[in-house]
């Protein structure tokens, strides 16, 4: 993903964003989801970012941004941003935001709106069938399993992916990863 | 009077509000300085005649120290230390007119905080007029 | 919280980073606690914490962790786990659905597809928690055989062992003490260096491929600055950053660390005694010969 | 009142002894109440004594408060009560009986003298908390070098018992044995100045305060810039000593922070910030100061400038961001902060990391609320209300100072001021009043040649230890005039006092010189001395032996016995020329003239009449109640319309006071005690005799020529929009607000302090109302201090979107189809958008009222250069002007708020009832005088004063000078400049100081 993180806000730069490009809805969309509760309390002191290790490294993550732009409604930016993504969820910006502001949580919401938009990046097909599959988020090998043996570690108990299918049955979710997965 | 052991006498008129006080600090705080000053108190350092300044020097003091509050606005009646900064500027041409170097006059700003301060000018009072000597006038008187 | 009954019993969690690529964290772990006294007791058709599943969806990780949950209350165990990440998903659940009944009652809704119910009944906790709080360091320093003096190492915590705070809590996160004590009680000496609770960027390391190593690189210099011998690490996902990818580091930014990364437990077990081959040392791609010679081990 | 009064003890307890409790102490005490200042710590002073400089003006701190702790030390009306705390009310107002618990000090205040021996011989050392750990104390100490009372005490924690200043003690005033003790007082009401105590910025671990040494706090770096702090005043930085070359502040430390749950601001640290910031460059200006912020809030009265002086004239840098965290460097133990600009992660080394911390309740108040059945407010401060903004819940119990809201020292001092007219029962009758010492009969002198008796102190071993007593004193008793030389071991003591006066009187002595200590301190003892013995206390003259000799000269007795000599000589010549000075005195008319009817005016002429004054109230227009009559909500629960008509109701029915409205002043002469004014109203024009003038004559609402106002209806100000919610007129689903439109321009330089305020409260009603409509507020910083961040906080959590913007991106308002068109930058997603609102509301500036230049001119007092009335001190107390007896309160003075203006106007009340209260106004007798027949009328003297003192007149034909003696406050300043030497000064007059320059001078 080499370019990737140099996001669409550059190109955006020029032009104005219309009154019509902003949903002063969406901000209260979500303060009624966990973790989204105190959004708007943000006051873009920037502690989020300046402390972001992504940040740091990235040319277009920004939290404080990301936060902002949730607060004005531009909710199709944010959905379509390919950095939203890149957050670590370290959790740094949540335990310091002086608002109480749970940036990382807030991040998780806007990443299950792109995913419920369509927008998956493959990593995270991959992890999800593999713990439909077996329960584990990766697929581990045979040679591992018994390699376990061989150092004197006991068997790996097996996953119950059935129980999980019923568990899950009814998220709306799982129907769109299994269609996307296809 | 042998320039050697030439002990400067110095007349410190000092207001009642900032540098008085800062004298005061010095002793509380007791840092030594040369015992060669006589303080005056008086209320502001723009009390200060400048016929003050010319007596003390015409009866034999050496130097002159007027200490007043730090501009722009320590001073308990507002400007006064800015109208003795101003008297002072004068006399000192005047004095320089006389014969009398102008270094003999000195206006400092001290606070009542600054005892340290008001005992480093007194020392530095003193080594320069050593230096300069005893003051031109009192030789003359003398000499009559 | 479950009873313990005076022994030390948990279930251990692995989840599955560790199964997959880090069993050398496990093995240390169950050597260096049977010499503890801690039972550890295998936690069945355990599946994943939930916690790689949060982007994607919040409830279905509030599934994946219930369901865990609802395992070992079946068991009566309170969880221990190795993983911060799985730590913090477990413990986060466990709060929540203690403390909110409505979201209690929706997830319950869901489990019961499978017989399943969330009641509350246990703990959840941190193998440095379990170590701090139920064994204790008076413990520890009396079975330390072979003080690890003159070593110089320095610690990572890892980010989600310590935050969000609101969840993890038993430590600062601005200022971690814990496994700084326990090393400490091995006789080594830990170094504070710069930056020392930034994130090692390893969660970013399925989307993007740069900024994890940089951040990793980044830690690796202040490490080396202050001349640390050795690295002591408690999550699987951060000693993958620093010894999978220290070579590969090393090349990309033409640098060279050279420094071992232990897990924790393998840094405890040697003091407490053991070998290196038994507490996993081969699986180290940064060999730590120097550190071991130092020690007095030949030759592993 | 008349029915309380039975019980009514003239008695007022004033617990916390910070600039606040002092203040309220020594104005309580003017007005002859008995006044007990009671303190937890060894001394009183509290905060202010800590700092160094103090913003706006950057005097020294410690020497506005000195002036004050002197003034408590010689006041007769004042006992101050230290190391004391409340154990216990009972009563009710008017009639409180408190128990307080004196812990034992192990000193006796009595007998210590703070000869200070006893600090030389304490082995103990320990951290000294007054200079914030930086150095060292000895167990037995005093807290600071000026400190009151002027006892040591003993630390017990540290203390060893070890006896060695039991030993030295010279005077037996310690007692390691001493217990505490419980006394019972009487008081009539209580005041509560308990102050602040600083935040811990321990608890914010991320900047690492306590674990990197070169993190400092804000208390701290004062007392590293101090001059009697840890380093004498030099810049250092705690870990190597070494100068810093680059100091960074970090703002809102345990303020502003909900994870801490202290969200609101501390009102004081972005000021004391810069202020800071300034003292480092003008030590050193190859430092460089970085402030981090989120908003910068300089609204107090011409604190913008300060601000912008601080950027322009200092080169300090500013930078927009909350730093994250704080980290150090292992090698240099420099610190790297991270912040971020323009949405870029930065890092920066920095060499002194200051943490502005905020300001927390005072410690352990909860426990002294429940004691006293107080409420106190969610953060732990004092509760008050909108419209009672002194008052506490229960009645007979006020509060002022940061206590009831993190403040500033002249904000401090105002309440202080203000707490005094509700808490005393000011009574024109003088039995009331607790006489202050009666003055005897003086004799009469003119027959008398000077008789001079000189009385030479001891002071222990203080002066006696240096200087030749015997040897001083046989040269005294040479010099002219001297006819008795007395030594004392202590002069100051009681027993030693009355030993002098009985000389006096025995020897009929008629001049008095002490050589003893400085009489900055103690001259008002030897005073007393002097009216009891029935002399004129202008016949005392004090050499200064102790601190500008004995202590000066340790090493060179011989050397200070000379200037020993020398001092006393000059004393006694002084002496010689001495002559009684009578204490002129003004009749004072009991009535007050109060312009403006308004809040501010109609609170002060309440509260005037209240204490049985007459007073004038003119207002210009029809109506009472200025501003307030547009004021429909605040920022509380009170409802101002309701409040309003009942201050109207209450004025109006006042038979105290008289209402001229439609009426405006035309000329205004006289001076305090005694003003006459000539008013003109339709019917005609009317004179009126008054002793004070209260000037509140509030201010204007700036008419904007911005953003299309006036253009487009669509348009209007904060107030006409808070007029259409009231008239439930308003009905547009989006809104933009813009703020600080006319205020912190290049023009009007000054912040109007209220506009954010305004801004957010009717920002909440219009979600109120309407909840789905949206709000945009445009601002430069958002100035809600104190409390008002609730506000802010419930704004944005309404959903209330602000958005910042820079004088370079400044929104742009215009017209399109009829439809209003707003463009701004939004500076964190860094781009330009629209908006198409509905209303467009501005935040006019609030600006001085034009009249305030007549009243300038007609009164010669100064204005700002905005144009509001300046007052004599701005660092200091708000309400007074140089010209005696004229004071100012509320928009008047600057943009303020209505709790503000109440008590602004309370305190202008107090200041007025002072003078009011005396039937004859006594002055100080060191007035100029002036020699007519030397006076050639040039006028110079008259343009040099100050204080307007100095008036000409006719004189046979010829224009002579003469002082208003009523105005004259003896700076000598017109005496130094009068070409014919017609001015002289009473007791520093032109041949008095000759004379001392003589004697200083002969070999
Ligand atoms: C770092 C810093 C710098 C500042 N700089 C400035 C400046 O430059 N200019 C400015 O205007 N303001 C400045 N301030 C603000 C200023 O310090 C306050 O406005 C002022 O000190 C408030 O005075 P106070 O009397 O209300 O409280 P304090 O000064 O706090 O005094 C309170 C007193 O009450 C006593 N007390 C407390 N509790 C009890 C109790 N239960 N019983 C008995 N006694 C008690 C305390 O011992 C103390 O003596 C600064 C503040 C800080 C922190
Ligand atoms: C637009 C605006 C909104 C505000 N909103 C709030 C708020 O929400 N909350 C809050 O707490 N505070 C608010 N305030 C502040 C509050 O209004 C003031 O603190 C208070 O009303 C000031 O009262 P005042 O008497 O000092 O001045 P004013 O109200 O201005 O009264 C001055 C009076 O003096 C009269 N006068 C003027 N010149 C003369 C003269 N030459 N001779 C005789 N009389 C004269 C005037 O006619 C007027 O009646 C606001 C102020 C403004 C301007
Ligand atoms: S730290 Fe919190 S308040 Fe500050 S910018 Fe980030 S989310 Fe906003
Ligand atoms: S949780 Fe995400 S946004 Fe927050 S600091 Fe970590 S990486 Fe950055
Ligand atoms: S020695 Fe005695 S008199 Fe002197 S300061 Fe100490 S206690 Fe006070
Ligand atoms: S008794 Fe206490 S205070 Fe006195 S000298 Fe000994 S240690 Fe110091
Ligand atoms: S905004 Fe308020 S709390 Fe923050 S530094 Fe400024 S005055 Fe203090
Ligand atoms: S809107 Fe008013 S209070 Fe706010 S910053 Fe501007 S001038 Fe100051
Ligand atoms: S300066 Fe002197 S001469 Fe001139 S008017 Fe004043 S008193 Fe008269
Ligand atoms: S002494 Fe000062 S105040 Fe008095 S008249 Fe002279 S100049 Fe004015």
């Amino acid at each position: 993903m080499n370019e990737q993180d140099k996001s669409g806000q550059e190109k955006m730069g020029k032009q104005i964003i219309k009154a019509s490009e902003l949903d002063p809805k969406f901000k209260y969309e979500i303060t009624q989801m966990h973790g989204g509760e105190k959004l708007l309390m943000c006051f873009q002191c920037g502690t989020c970012t300046s402390d972001c290790p992504v940040a740091r490294y990235s040319d277009s993550y920004r939290p404080r941004q990301l936060i902002r732009m949730t607060q004005l409604g531009l909710k199709e930016r944010i959905l379509k941003s390919e950095t939203l993504w890149l957050c670590a969820a370290c959790f740094t910006c949540t335990d310091r935001c002086p608002q109480g502001v749970k940036v990382a949580d807030v991040i998780r919401i806007l990443k299950n709106l792109a995913i419920k938009e369509g927008y998956v990046p493959p990593v995270f097909k991959e992890l999800a069938s593999s713990i439909l599959d077996n329960g584990y988020a990766y697929r581990i090998p045979e040679l591992r399993i018994k390699k376990r043996e061989q150092i004197g570690l006991p068997p790996l108990p097996k996953g119950n992916p059935e129980s999980l299918a019923k568990i899950l049955h009814g998220i709306e979710l799982k129907k769109l990863l299994e269609k996307r997965g296809e | 009077m042998e320039p050697g052991n030439f002990e400067p006498k110095i007349i410190g008129f000092l207001c009642n509000w900032c540098a008085y006080a800062g004298a005061d600090l010095a002793g509380i705080s007791r840092i030594q300085y040369p015992p060669n000053i006589r303080i005056i108190r008086v209320m502001c350092s723009g009390r200060v005649d400048p016929l003050f300044v010319l007596e003390a020097l015409k009866n034999g003091a050496d130097g002159v120290l007027i200490g007043g509050c730090h501009p722009p606005s320590d001073c308990h009646y507002l400007s006064g230390n800015f109208k003795a900064w101003r008297r002072t500027l004068l006399l000192k041409r005047v004095l320089a007119q006389f014969g009398i170097e102008p270094e003999r006059l000195r206006i400092e700003w001290i606070s009542a905080s600054e005892g340290d301060k008001f005992a480093r000018v007194v020392k530095e009072m003193v080594e320069e007029l050593k230096k300069l000597g005893p003051n031109p006038l009192k030789l003359t008187e003398e000499a009559k | 919280m479950a009873e313990t009954q005076g022994e030390i019993k948990y279930l251990i969690f692995l989840g599955c980073a560790i199964p997959y690529r880090v069993s050398a964290y496990e093995l240390s772990t169950r050597k260096v606690m049977e010499k503890l006294g801690v039972k550890l007791e295998e936690m069945p058709e355990f599946n994943c914490c939930g916690v790689p599943m949060d982007p994607i969806s919040h409830e279905m990780m509030l599934l994946l962790a219930a369901r865990n949950l609802c395992m070992a209350e079946r068991k009566g165990l309170n969880i221990m786990a190795l993983c911060p990440g799985c730590t913090g998903a477990l413990k986060k659940v466990n709060t929540m659905l203690k403390n909110d009944k409505n979201l209690r009652e929706e997830i319950n809704k869901h489990l019961k597809e499978d017989g399943l119910e969330f009641k509350g009944t246990i703990d959840v906790k941190h193998l440095i928690q379990v170590l701090n709080e139920d064994v204790g360091l008076e413990k520890i320093k009396t079975l330390v055989k072979k003080p690890l003096k003159g070593i110089k190492v320095a610690e990572h915590n890892g980010c989600h062992v310590l935050r969000p705070k609101e969840y993890m809590g038993f430590d600062d996160p601005e200022d971690p003490k814990i496994l700084k004590t326990l090393i400490e009680v091995t006789g080594a000496e830990c170094l504070d260096y710069m930056d020392e609770s930034q994130c090692c960027g390893a969660p970013v390391a399925g989307v993007n491929d740069r900024i994890p190593l940089q951040l990793t690189k980044e830690k690796l210099a202040h490490i080396r600055d202050v001349g640390a011998q050795a690295l002591i690490t408690i999550c699987p996902f951060c000693h993958m950053m620093f010894d999978t990818n220290q070579i590969r580091i090393e090349r990309m930014f033409n640098e060279k660390f050279g420094i071992p990364t232990l897990h924790y437990p393998q840094l405890l077990g040697l003091a407490l005694g053991m070998p290196p081959e038994e507490l996993g040392f081969r699986e180290l791609r940064v060999k730590p010969t120097e550190l071991l010679k130092q020690l007095g081990f030949q030759g592993s | 009142m008349t029915n309380m009064e039975k019980n009514v003890h003239s008695s007022v307890l004033v617990v916390g002894g910070g600039i606040a409790g002092i203040q309220a102490s020594l104005e309580l005490a003017d007005l002859g109440h008995k006044v007990y200042l009671l303190d937890e710590s060894t001394s009183i002073g509290g905060s202010m004594a800590q700092l160094d400089k103090i913003f706006p003006i950057n005097d020294c701190s410690i020497c506005t408060l000195m002036d004050k702790l002197t003034q408590v030390s010689q006041h007769p009306n004042i006992k101050v009560l230290t190391n004391a705390e409340i154990e216990g009310l009972q009563g009710e107002a008017g009639d409180f009986e408190v128990t307080v618990l004196r812990r034992a000090r192990y000193v006796d205040e009595e007998k210590c003298n703070g000869c200070g021996a006893c600090v030389e011989k304490c082995p103990v050392e320990v951290p000294d908390e007054f200079n914030m750990r930086l150095s060292k104390r000895k167990s037995i100490y005093i807290k600071y070098p000026q400190a009151f009372p002027v006892t040591y005490a003993i630390d017990m924690n540290s203390c060893t018992k070890c006896g060695a200043c039991v030993e030295v003690c010279e005077y037996d005033a310690i007692n390691l044995n001493e217990t505490e003790k419980r006394l019972t007082l009487k008081v009539s009401s209580i005041v509560l100045a308990l102050g602040f105590s600083p935040f811990d910025p321990k608890l914010k671990t991320e900047y690492g305060y306590g674990r990197f040494p070169n993190v400092v706090n804000s208390l701290e770096f004062e007392r590293i810039l101090s001059d009697y702090g840890p380093y004498n005043g030099t810049l250092l930085r705690p870990y190597d000593q070494r100068i810093p070359r680059k100091i960074a502040f970090i703002q809102c430390v345990g303020s502003r922070d909900a994870q801490l749950g202290n969200i609101y601001c501390s009102s004081v640290c972005c000021m004391y910030a810069i202020k800071e910031a300034i003292a480092a460059k003008e030590r050193d200006p190859t430092v460089q100061c970085t402030i981090f912020y989120m908003d910068i809030r300089t609204s107090g009265k011409d604190y913008e400038l300060y601000y912008e002086q601080a950027k322009k004239k200092y080169g300090v840098r500013f930078v927009r961001s909350r730093v994250a965290s704080v980290d150090e460097a292992p090698d240099t133990h420099n610190l790297l902060l991270k912040y971020v600009v323009d949405e870029e992660p930065r890092t920066e080394e920095f060499d002194l990391v200051v943490l502005s911390t905020g300001m927390c309740p005072p410690k352990n108040v909860e426990r002294l609320a429940k004691i006293l059945g107080i409420n106190l407010n969610k953060y732990g401060f004092c509760m008050t209300k909108t419209f009672s903004p002194i008052e506490t819940s229960k009645p007979g119990i006020f509060v002022c100072g940061a206590f009831a809201r993190p403040k500033d020292i002249p904000e401090t001092v105002t309440q202080a001021s203000g707490v005094v007219i509700k808490t005393a029962r000011i009574n024109t009758s003088e039995s009331c009043k607790q006489a202050p010492v009666q003055p005897q009969v003086e004799r009469d002198l003119s027959q008398e040649e000077p008789r001079i008796g000189v009385f030479l102190c001891h002071c222990g071993v203080n002066i006696s230890n240096v200087v030749n007593m015997n040897e001083l004193a046989e040269y005294a008793g040479k010099l002219p005039n001297v006819v008795l030389v007395e030594h004392f071991l202590y002069a100051c003591s009681r027993h030693s006092r009355n030993k002098i006066a009985e000389k006096i009187r025995e020897q009929g002595l008629n001049r008095i010189v002490i050589g003893g200590c400085t009489p900055r301190t103690h001259e008002d003892l030897f005073l007393e001395v002097m009216q009891e013995a029935g002399l004129n206390v202008y016949l005392l003259e004090i050499a200064n032996l102790r601190e500008q000799c004995a202590w000066t000269h340790l090493e060179q007795p011989e050397k200070a016995t000379e200037k020993a000599k020398s001092l006393v000589q000059l004393a006694v010549a002084k002496a010689k020329l001495l002559t009684p000075v009578l204490k002129p005195a003004v009749d004072v008319i009991p009535t007050a003239l109060v312009v403006g009817g308004g809040l501010a005016g109609m609170t002060a002429a309440l509260e005037l009449a209240n204490q049985g004054f007459e007073v004038h109230l003119v207002e210009k227009s029809g109506e009472l109640g200025g501003h307030l009559r547009n004021i429909h909500y605040v920022l509380g629960e009170e409802n101002p319309q309701e409040e309003l008509k009942h201050i109207i109701s209450k004025v109006s029915s006042s038979p105290n006071i008289h209402v001229y409205l439609n009426s405006e002043v035309v000329a205004i002469s006289g001076h305090v005690g005694n003003f006459q004014t000539l008013l003109k109203h339709k019917d005609g024009a009317k004179e009126i005799r008054h002793g004070v003038v209260i000037l509140a004559t509030g201010a204007l609402e700036y008419n904007p020529t911005e953003y299309l106002y006036g253009q487009s209806s669509k348009v209007i100000t904060q107030r006409e929009l808070e007029q259409k919610l009231a008239k439930g007129e308003f009905n547009a689903k989006s809104v933009v607000m813009i703020q600080c439109v006319g205020a912190r321009t290049n023009d009007n330089p000054n912040c109007s302090r209220i506009c954010c305020g305004h801004s957010v409260k009717n920002a909440l009603k219009i979600k109120e109302l309407s909840p789905e409509t949206e709000v945009y507020v445009f601002y430069k910083d958002i100035r809600t201090f104190g409390f008002y961040e609730d506000y802010y906080r419930k704004a944005s959590e309404k959903g209330v979107t602000f958005i910042c913007y820079e004088d370079e991106h400044k929104p742009s308002v215009s017209l399109e189809h009829g439809e209003l068109k707003v463009v701004a930058w939004e500076p964190v997603v860094k781009q330009w958008f629209s908006l198409q609102p509905d209303l467009v509301v501005l935040n006019a500036a609030t600006v001085a009222n034009t009249d305030n230049r007549n009243f300038a001119e007609m009164l010669g007092i100064p204005l700002t250069q905005d144009g509001f009335f300046l007052e004599t001190k701005m660092e200091l107390s708000h309400v007074d002007t140089p010209r005696a007896g004229v004071f100012i309160c509320g928009l008047a003075h600057s943009p303020k708020f209505i709790e503000e203006t109440i008590t602004q106007a309370y305190a202008a009340a107090a200041h007025a009832a002072e003078i009011l209260s005396k039937s004859r106004l006594e002055i100080e007798g060191t007035v100029a005088v002036i020699n007519e027949d030397l006076c050639s009328g040039c006028r110079i003297c008259e343009n040099l004063c100050e204080y307007g003192a100095i008036k000409m007149r006719e004189e046979n034909e010829r224009l002579v000078a003469y002082v208003v003696e009523a105005l004259c406050k003896s700076c000598g300043v017109c005496g130094a400049a009068c070409p014919t030497n017609a001015i002289n000064l009473n007791y520093f007059t032109t041949e008095q100081i000759l004379a001392q320059i003589k004697a200083a001078l002969v070999e």
